[in-house]
Parts: structure tokens; sequence; C-alpha cells
């Protein structure tokens, strides 16, 4: 992958792949203006990234299930995203090079040499701990062990996915592989995190983009994550929020409301409480996302989402609850339960008190006659 | 696990079952102590008892007009928050998911912005519900901690509700979880307060009424 | 014990002296055995609204919030959620309601007796159904307990325990009776030993209104009842009842239930008094433990029957604009609300009804004992005044009622506010009536 | 009960509009504080040759203010498109100086829209890296003799 590119601008491997100035200046254009970026700063970052050599980005997965990297390269077309993330700038990445074993090793050894201290590291996958490390290891080496290594000459991390941002789905309750996200492994290097199940690749891209082209960590919010891409919730931004203003819910997947496109807030969307672009870039080339083909948000974009009850309970309902459904059994034995032994208490407390009034006549009847 | 997720899920339940237990509690506690029949011949037949509890169920809603011009102004602002926090409550579209996801059924619910506007002038009924108890003389001397913080409790959900709908001081899903909080926190407060009049409404003019048209008496 | 206090225990009759303990103590066993699912519902039931004040005439007379119904019972809700409420083991485990003191007992006294009628008008107000007026008679059992009834009730209830009558008189009411009968010319059915109706009279009437007694023993000598007075049980009024004493309330029932039963009565006929009605209608079969084998009427059900049977014709009364008084332990918690006005009726009587009449009239302000207690006077009268008012505005020349209690009460208003109403008794209007030929009283 | 409609609005303090001519009702005070900008911007272009840029995406606007500030900027004398990643418009307004650029991306959305206050926008300008190879490119080509100028740019 990098082999072909040496020496050569990011200029000049774009014109080689017939993307000019101009196509770069509108690419970088439309990203400014999409992280809100002042606007002047769209071209000076394409004037500065054309002019630079290219960025150096290693690519490490760790537990994961590849549909990050399914999504920034499932593209349409092959766009500047693509390009510039698979073609330009990748050094390392187990699954895409053509490389295998010590070859494929020593590419990342010499990327990781080569750019020490300047190169971009993308962590795709939680951390397993557990059995020590032997849940995920490549090369007889832990991904603990590999993820330290390639931090240490990292000018910044990249974590793409909510596996290697929150933990994901490894870090679920019970969590079976004591698996962590990167941030519980790294602590001395800038880290940011571009969350999802999987992330947007816009988002993605975006996010990088605007690191090579300006050498800052954009503004992040309390989770690491860029508020460019992660400013708003998806409620914020949703086509259906008119709905949820008027009251108007679907109340299940097949009814009047749901054919009328009406809010899923009752259906369990998580759109309120996820904060990612989803509404606003949308997928799959800007065709669609999850809400606008008629099922709700998971929330799949924020720490814990697949601990946070079921992906069909309202938000406002019990963790358990259901749309439309009466609370699960084991709900109800507790509620029945405690007001059983509730009522038990109560006829204790009659009872002790029906004991007292009697002793308290008594002692009236012998004193007063 | 994150605040909302302990909100609606294991501080829920907590207080769903701390609800339960004291309720039953409550009314098994007074509902099971001795009670004597009244010996003295009635005056009326059982079905007219049975009537009269019943209508004056209805009928105690709203006092009588000889009531009226001394209490009428108290009882509607009474009544009127009351019926701000039904609709709230029962026709706020997240609420009917809460409700419904207990029973298993849904209703129809009222726009949000219009659900927004009950709230608020709920609120400013509850301020002045507040505001009476403070300085009506017979208010002030009757009121105990009881009072203050069921009110408090109550208001509370209010305002954390409205702060979730608009989306002040804190992202939402915060927000949402101080909201379920409060909620939470007014399940446990139920049955230890006069907040419990809401199971007593209904027995307690029931009873009255039945008591008087044994007699013949009016309700 | 504060000074305020200590004068007011200074005022209790000989036999109320207690220690502050015994006091506490003595509340709580009264009202210990007055707790029951019933009493623990109404209890439990309030929602601080206050709104029961707006129904009582003395909060309305002086718009001082102690007069608030609920707060007469305070120190007894606070009893109740230590002693007897769901969560009462809680509460002494974790000490979290303290005891009642014999200081606030002491307080009280003014607020169950003095400005309490016990009338249920707040009973009818309470938006959630609460028979306050319920809970003051027990809370008044336990004041009596605590040997904190007022000293006239005390003393009354003692003497009528123990001899029939309230008080001792220069001449025993049994001849005072028969003196009466000599004086109006009627016949006093008197210890016959089978009769089918059981008389009894105020001793209210036999003291000030002689005319009344006739008139009972007229009308019911015009119907050819077979009736009797018991020289053991002539007093209908129940001065256990007012002071609160229970089983002394069983004891002076008891008299009139056994000479009752000895009769082997159909009827106790209740004459025009209130309180007696509630004693032996409403609660008398409750004490005796068992339902009464007869039956309890007031006089004025009693006349209203015999109208509608056809035995009892009446003339016209010629009494002008009319008002009448619902005695409120008759109308309002006694359930005898048509009786009195189908007599009226008859007479071609058409009331100038008071503003609050029926089951919402405010109560005379002397019943429960009230009239009684020397010390309660002044806030009587200023609680009157309103009820003076309502019957001035009717317009009306002539006032009726059919409660001798309440009757007295109006009379001794008539002279503290040199007031221009003469109250009336149904009863004598009805006796003058029977031949046909009467007049206005 | 006036409607919003009927309001009179005034806009102090710009050119925009003089006072009295307040009929156009739904403005925002947007446009105004937008030409003050554009005003200053265009002066220190004057004074320095500094360019600069105003991201419209960013700046909420009612379509009626939208067509208050189309109707003051107006139509200049440039218009140009460039084909290149997507499909760019970039038009000269009235007011020289001030350019109005959208840029499409290739699905043809609107992916920014600025008015750039600069002599040229930058994007028109040829790259001197671009005219270097283009320049490598046409002496390759005469140098091969054969190949059509239409293949130039096919790399």
């Amino acid at each position: 992958m990098s082999a072909e590119h040496d020496g050569l601008t990011v200029g000049e491997m774009l014109l080689k792949h017939g993307i000019s100035r101009r196509g770069f200046i509108q690419y970088c254009t439309a990203v400014a203006s999409a992280m809100a970026l002042p606007p002047w700063m769209g071209p000076a970052m394409a004037e500065q990234l054309r002019a630079s050599p290219r960025p150096s980005v290693i690519y490490l997965s760790f537990q994961e299930c590849t549909g990050c990297l399914e999504s920034l390269t499932r593209s349409f077309a092959p766009t500047i995203e693509d390009l510039i993330f698979n073609t330009i700038s990748l050094d390392y990445n187990d699954t895409l090079m053509a490389a295998a074993g010590e070859a494929a090793e020593s590419a990342r050894t010499t990327a990781m040499m080569g750019s020490f201290g300047k190169y971009v590291l993308v962590v795709d996958g939680s951390i397993p701990t557990g059995a020590g490390g032997a849940y995920c290891a490549a090369g007889g080496r832990s991904a603990v062990e590999t993820l330290r290594e390639a931090a240490k000459g990292a000018a910044a991390i990249v974590c793409v996915g909510t596996c290697a941002a929150f933990g994901g789905i490894p870090f679920a309750d019970p969590n079976p592989t004591s698996a962590w996200p990167v941030s519980a492994i790294v602590q001395d290097k800038p880290i940011i995190n571009v969350s999802g199940c999987p992330p947007i690749p816009e988002v993605m891209t975006g996010t990088l983009l605007q690191f090579f082209g300006t050498g800052q960590v954009p503004d992040l919010d309390e989770h690491r994550r860029p508020k460019a891409f992660f400013g708003n919730t998806i409620h914020d931004r949703c086509y259906r929020r008119p709905f949820y203003d008027q009251g108007k819910f679907a109340k299940s997947f097949d009814d009047e409301g749901a054919r009328n496109g009406w809010c899923l807030f009752e259906l369990g969307c998580k759109g309120p409480t996820t904060y990612n672009a989803c509404a606003t870039v949308k997928w799959n080339g800007g065709v669609s996302f999850p809400i606008q083909s008629g099922h709700g948000c998971i929330g799949c974009s924020e720490p814990g989402f697949w601990d946070k009850g079921s992906f069909y309970s309202a938000l406002s309902a019990p963790a358990w609850g259901k749309a439309g459904e009466v609370a699960p059994r084991q709900v109800l034995e507790l509620v029945g339960g405690a007001a059983v032994v509730g009522a038990a208490l109560g006829a204790a407390s009659a009872g002790v008190s029906r004991v007292r009034q009697r002793q308290l006549e008594q002692h009236n009847d012998e004193k007063g006659g | 696990m994150d605040l909302l997720a302990f909100a609606r899920g294991p501080a829920l339940e907590a207080a769903l079952v701390i609800f339960c237990v004291g309720v039953a509690w409550r009314i098994a506690g007074f509902a099971l102590l001795r009670l004597r029949r009244d010996l003295n011949k009635p005056r009326t037949p059982i079905g007219k008892w049975i009537t009269g509890g019943l209508m004056t169920v209805g009928s105690r809603s709203w006092p009588h007009p000889e009531f009226i011009p001394r209490t009428g102004a108290g009882e509607a602002l009474g009544y009127s928050y009351h019926i701000g926090l039904f609709i709230v409550v029962g026709l706020f579209g997240p609420h009917i998911a809460f409700l419904g996801s207990l029973f298993g059924i849904s209703w129809p619910g009222l726009p949000s912005g219009l659900i927004t506007v009950i709230s608020v002038l709920t609120l400013t009924l509850f301020l002045a519900v507040l505001f009476r108890r403070l300085t009506h003389p017979v208010l002030r001397m009757l009121s105990n901690f009881d009072d203050y913080f069921s009110w408090f409790v109550t208001a509370l959900v209010l305002v954390t509700g409205l702060a979730a709908t608009a989306h002040i001081g804190a992202p939402y899903q915060t927000l949402l979880a101080v909201h379920i909080l409060s909620v939470d926190l007014l399940l446990v407060w139920f049955p230890c307060g006069k907040l419990m009049h809401a199971f007593y409404l209904v027995p307690s003019r029931a009873i009255n009424g039945a008591h008087l048209a044994r007699k013949g008496a009016i309700s | 014990m504060s000074d305020a206090t200590s004068a007011l225990v200074a005022d209790l009759a000989p036999g109320q002296e207690k220690t502050a303990q015994a006091r506490v103590a003595g509340a709580m066993r009264g009202f210990a055995q007055e707790i029951g699912a019933l009493s623990a519902f109404r209890l439990e039931s309030c929602i601080h609204c206050g709104i029961c004040a707006d129904a009582c005439h003395f909060y309305i007379a002086t718009e001082d919030p102690q007069y608030t119904p609920i707060w007469k019972v305070e120190p007894f809700k606070q009893a109740y959620k230590r002693e007897a409420s769901p969560f009462a083991p809680l509460y002494r485990l974790l000490g979290l309601k303290r005891e009642v003191t014999a200081d606030e007992l002491v307080k009280w006294q003014h607020l169950l007796f003095d400005s309490c009628n016990m009338c249920g008008r707040c009973s009818l107000i309470c938006p959630m159904g609460i028979d306050v007026a319920a809970l003051i008679e027990q809370a008044r059992h336990a004041m009596f307990d605590a040997g904190l009834a007022p000293k006239e009730l005390y003393q009354k209830a003692a003497h009528q325990r123990a001899t029939g009558q309230p008080e001792p008189s220069a001449e025993p009411y049994r001849e005072q009776l028969l003196a009466i009968g000599k004086r109006f010319g009627v016949e006093i059915p008197l210890d016959k030993p089978e009769a089918a109706v059981m008389l009894c009279v105020p001793r209210t009437d036999i003291e000030h209104y002689p005319s009344a007694v006739a008139a009972l023993a007229r009308v019911m000598q015009h119907l050819g009842a077979s009736c009797t007075f018991r020289s053991d049980a002539l007093v209908a009024e129940n001065y256990g009842y007012y002071a609160g004493g229970k089983s002394w309330q069983r004891d002076i029932s008891m008299r009139l239930i056994e000479q009752a039963l000895a009769l082997k009565a159909k009827t106790l006929l209740v004459p025009e008094c209130g309180h007696a009605y509630t004693a032996l209608r409403w609660e008398a079969a409750d004490l005796y433990g068992k339902p009464l084998p007869f039956e309890v009427r007031h006089v004025t059900e009693f006349l209203a029957d015999e109208l509608v049977a056809g035995r009892l014709k009446l003339a016209r009364a010629a009494t002008g604009k009319t008002t009448f008084h619902d005695p409120c332990q008759l109308v309002r918690k006694g359930g005898v609300n048509d009786a009195p006005r189908a007599l009226m009726h008859a007479m071609g009587i058409e009331l100038d009804e008071l503003k609050n009449h029926g089951g919402f009239s405010f109560c005379c302000g002397g019943g429960g004992g009230v009239l009684d207690i020397e010390r309660a006077a002044p806030l009587r009268y200023r609680t009157m005044e309103n009820k003076l008012r309502e019957i001035d505005d009717t317009g009306a020349g002539t006032f009726l009622t059919s409660c001798s209690d309440c009757r007295r009460t109006f009379d001794d208003a008539k002279s503290h506010f040199s007031w221009d109403k003469t109250p009336h008794s149904l009863l004598e209007l009805v006796a003058s009536q029977l031949s046909g030929t009467g007049s206005a009283p | 009960m006036s409607r919003l409609a009927q309001i009179p609005i005034r806009i102090e303090g710009t050119t925009a509009k003089p006072a009295g001519q307040a009929a156009c009702g739904g403005l925002g005070g947007g446009v105004a504080a937008l030409l003050a900008e554009l005003a200053s911007l265009l002066e220190r272009l004057a004074s320095t040759q500094l360019p600069a840029a105003i991201d419209l995406h960013s700046l909420p606007m009612s379509a009626l203010d939208r067509a208050e500030l189309e109707r003051v900027l107006g139509e200049g004398e440039v218009r140009a498109t460039i084909q290149a990643q997507g499909r760019s418009m970039v038009r000269e307004t009235r007011i020289s100086g001030v350019w109005w650029v959208e840029h499409r991306s290739a699905r043809g959305e609107l992916t920014a829209e600025l008015l750039e206050v600069a002599q040229v926008p930058a994007i028109l300008a040829s790259a001197p890296d671009e005219i270097a190879a283009a320049a490598g490119a046409l002496r390759d080509h005469l140098e091969a003799g054969a190949r059509a100028p239409g293949e130039i740019d096919e790399r």
C-alpha cells in the first residue's frame, strides 16, 4: 500500500487518482462546512494537505467484527473518503493489505519507525485483558501489547467504532473477556472517539481529514467525540421530530402510525439520547438512515448501548418495558411479591395495634371498672 | 451503567417494590384493625347505602352550593392543578409509553407543545397552592413536613420533566434520568405520606356516603 | 405545665384530679378503645386542605384557625400515628412521633368541648369524605378518660348516671311531670305496666318549657296511643354523651332501654331533643351490644307517619311568615329530613327558609353540651350572631324548631342580644292545631 | 390582536432598506448583519487584499431572508461552473468582490454554500503544481506526437 506512494505529496497522489485540486477544495470545503469550521479552513486544509507528504495511518483491529471497516470500504463509488483513507494514508491494516504474516508485521514496524511521533493510530475493536490477553492475539502478541507499542509513536489515536471507543459489545455484561476501550489502556495520547456500530464513513474520514489538515484535535464532547458530528442528538435533527411534537406515535411496526411515518419513540427509538450525525449525513451515500427505514435508533454510538435495556422499550418506559406489552413476568412477580410482603407487614402492624388496644382496655377495665 | 439506565432500571424497580410494599402495608395496616358492626337499625335498605356511597364519590368532587362562596375558589385551585397533573401524566406520549409498558395498554396522547403549556400552567398553580399553604392561617397551622415534602416531590417531577422536554441545563439523557429519578423518589415517598389520598379518595367518600345514606341523611 | 393550662386544670370538678401521666395514659386508653378500621381510615384520609374550617360556624364567626374542625382532633391524630397507624411500630421504634403531652390535652379541652357542637356540618364539606364529627366524638371519649371533660358536663353526667336526673331538683321530675299534667289539664300516662310507645322528656322541657311536655301528652292522648312515661327513666338527654364518658353514656341509655324492654314497647319515642335522638337512635344499640328489639323514633317522625296514616288531622295554623331551624342532630346527622316539614305543610305553613337550611343548617351553637359550659358563653354568642342574622333575613315573624336545646339556646340569645324573636316548639304548634280550631302560638 | 405580519418592522443602521420602506414582513435581523459584515470584509479586501468567506450553511435564514439577500446582492457579470468531484457554481454578485459559491457533491446535494470576498475565488485559479504537471503532460504529448489533445487529462 505505501510503497507505491513513497515520496509523493498528497496533492500528487490525489492527481494520480484523478482528483484535481478543485475537486479536493470542494471536498475540504464541504467537510469544513459540515464540521462548522471557519469557512476559510476548507481551502486552507486542502492546500496544506496537498503540499504535505502523505500522512501515515496505522489501523489496528482487535476484538471486533470488521463492521467498521466494512462501513468505510462499502461505498458505492470510489469516493474521496475511500481514497484518502484506504489508498493514500493507510500503511497497515491486516484486513485490507495484501501482505500477510512476517511481511505484514514488518510493514507495521516500518511505518511505526518511519513516522514515529507523526502517524495516526486508528483502532477498531475493544481490547480484551482476560486470560493474559489471550482472547485476541496476532503474531504471538496480545492486543494489549500491540496497542501499547503502537500508541507510543502515535500523534493521536482515533478509536473507530463503539468497541474501541467505549468497549462496545465485547464490553457488554458479563464481559467474559474483560474487554476495555482504548481509553482504559492508553492514557497519555490524545484520543478521538468516532463511535457507532459502525460509524458513518463520512464521519470517520472527516475526522481524519480535519486532523491531518490542521494538526489539531477537534473540539470533543465529554465522550471525546468530535462535536462537529456528535454535537446533536438524532432526535434533534430527525425528520420525524414534528410528529413527536404533535404527540403522534407509531404504536407498532405495522400500524397506521408506522405507515404514516410517525415518531418511533414509543417503539423504543433511542434518538433523543443518541449523539450522532445519522439524521443529517445519513448512510449509504445519503440514501437513508434507520429511522427513515422505519426502525428506531438503537443508540449504537452511545457508551453501554447494549446494556441499556430493550431496543424496543421507550426511553421513558422502565428498562424492561416494551410498547403494548405487559411488564414481564419477573417484574410482575417482584411487584406482586412486594404487595404480599407489604400486606403481611400491614397485617402484623394491625395485629400489634389490636393487642396493644386489648391490653389498654383490660387495664382500663381494671382501673375504671 | 449510566444514570439513565440506573434510573429506569434498578432504581425504578426498587422504587416500585418500595411503593408496593408501602401501599399494601399502609392499607392493610388500618383496614385490618377491628371493625365493629353498626348494630343500630338502618333507616334505609342496603341498596340505598350502595347508591348513596357511589353518589357521594361523585358529588363530593365539588362543594354543595351552600359551601361554594367560602370554598369554591380554594377547591377550584386544588382541582385545577390535579387536572393539570392528570393531563400531563396521562396524555403525554412518553408517559403513555411508561404507563402502557406497565399495564400493556396504550392510548392516544396530546401534542407535546400543548403538554408543555399545561405543565407550565400546572407548575404555576403548584406555586399558587404553596403560596396559599404558606399564607392561609388555617393551612399554615395544619401543615407539617408531609405536606411540604409531598408538594416538593411532586413539583420536582414537574420541574425536571419540563427541563427534560425543554433541554435546559444538561444533556437530554441526564435530564431524563433526573426526571425518572424524581419519579422514583415520588414512588418511594408515596406510601409514606399524604400522597396516599390517591388511593383513599374514592373509598373514603363512598364509606362516608354509605354511612350517611344508612341513616337516611344527605351526604 | 404552663400557667394557662394549670388555670384550666383548676377549673375541673372534684373526681377529675389526675397526674399528668395519668391524664396522658387515660387519653391513650380512651382513644385506643375507639380506634377501629373505620376511624383509622378517617384519620388516614386527611390531606390538610383546611376546607372543613369553612363549614364550621365557630371558624366562620372568628376566622381563628384553631377552630378548624380537623385541628380539634390533632393530638389524637398524632396519637393514632404513634399508637395504631400502619407504621406505628416503626414510629415507636425510631422515635419519629413523640407522645402527646398532658399540656396539649388540657389545651385541647377548649377545642373539643367549648367550640364544637358535634353538629356534623364539616362532615358534609370534606372533599375526602371524612366524618370529622365522628372523630370529635371519639376524641371526647379520650378526653373524658383523661379527666378533662368540662366540669359542668362531668358533674351532670355523674349525677344523671347515679340518679337519673342531671341535677338535683327541689321536687323530683316525676312530681313535676304530674304537676304539669294538672296545670295544663292533660292526663300524664305514667308507669303503666305495658304500652306500645314509651315516652320520655327533655329535662329542658320540664324545667323551662312545661307546655311542651303537656303538648306531647296531649298529642299522644289525641291519637289514643298506648303509651306511658316510666318514673325510672324520664329524662331523654344523655350527659354521658356530652361529656364523652362512653361507659356512662351506656349506663344512662340503659335506663331507658331497660324500661322499654320491661314495657315490651314497640317504640321508644324521642321527644324534641336532638342529641337524645343521636344517642338513642344511632348509638344506643352499639352500647347495648345487640340490636334493640324496639324502634327509636323522633316525635316528628312519629307524627308525620300518623299524618300519612290519616289518624292525625291538623288544622291550618295562621302563623304568618314562618321560618324553621333544622336541629343538626335530627336533620343533618339523624336523617329526619322530611317529617318536620310534612307536619308544617299539613298545617298550611309555607316556610320562608333560612339561607342555610335542611342538612346545611348552621347549628344553634348550644348543642353538644356547649350550652351547659359556662365559660364557653362569650364564644357561643359570637358564633350565634350569624345564625340570628339568617333568621332575621327571612323576615319571618314566627320562628319554629323541634329541639328543646336549640329552643333554649335561642331563648338565651333572646335575652342576651335583646333579640325580638321567640323560638317556638313545632310539637306545641301541632298540639294546638289538633282540634282544628287552633290559632298561632 | 395583531398578526405577526402586521407588526411593522424597521431595520436600522443598514443600507439595505431605507427607513419607511419596511413593508416586507418576516425579516430577521440576520440579513442586515450579514450585509454589514460583507461591507467591512470588502473594505478590508480593498485595503489589504485579504480574502474572506462567510459560510451560509451555518446561518439560520428564512426563505424571506434569503430572497432579500439575493435581491440586494443581485447578479454580477461572471458565472462559472466547476465540474470536478462534484459540480460547483461560482457567480459574481452585483457587488464586485462578493462571490456566491455553491458546492455540490457528486450526487448533486448541496454540501457547502459560501459568500466569498475576493478578487477571484481561489477555487477558480489554476494551481501551480497542476500547471507544472499540465506543462509536462503537454510536452509529452508533443513528443509522442500522435495523441489527441482530449486525451491529455486521461491518466
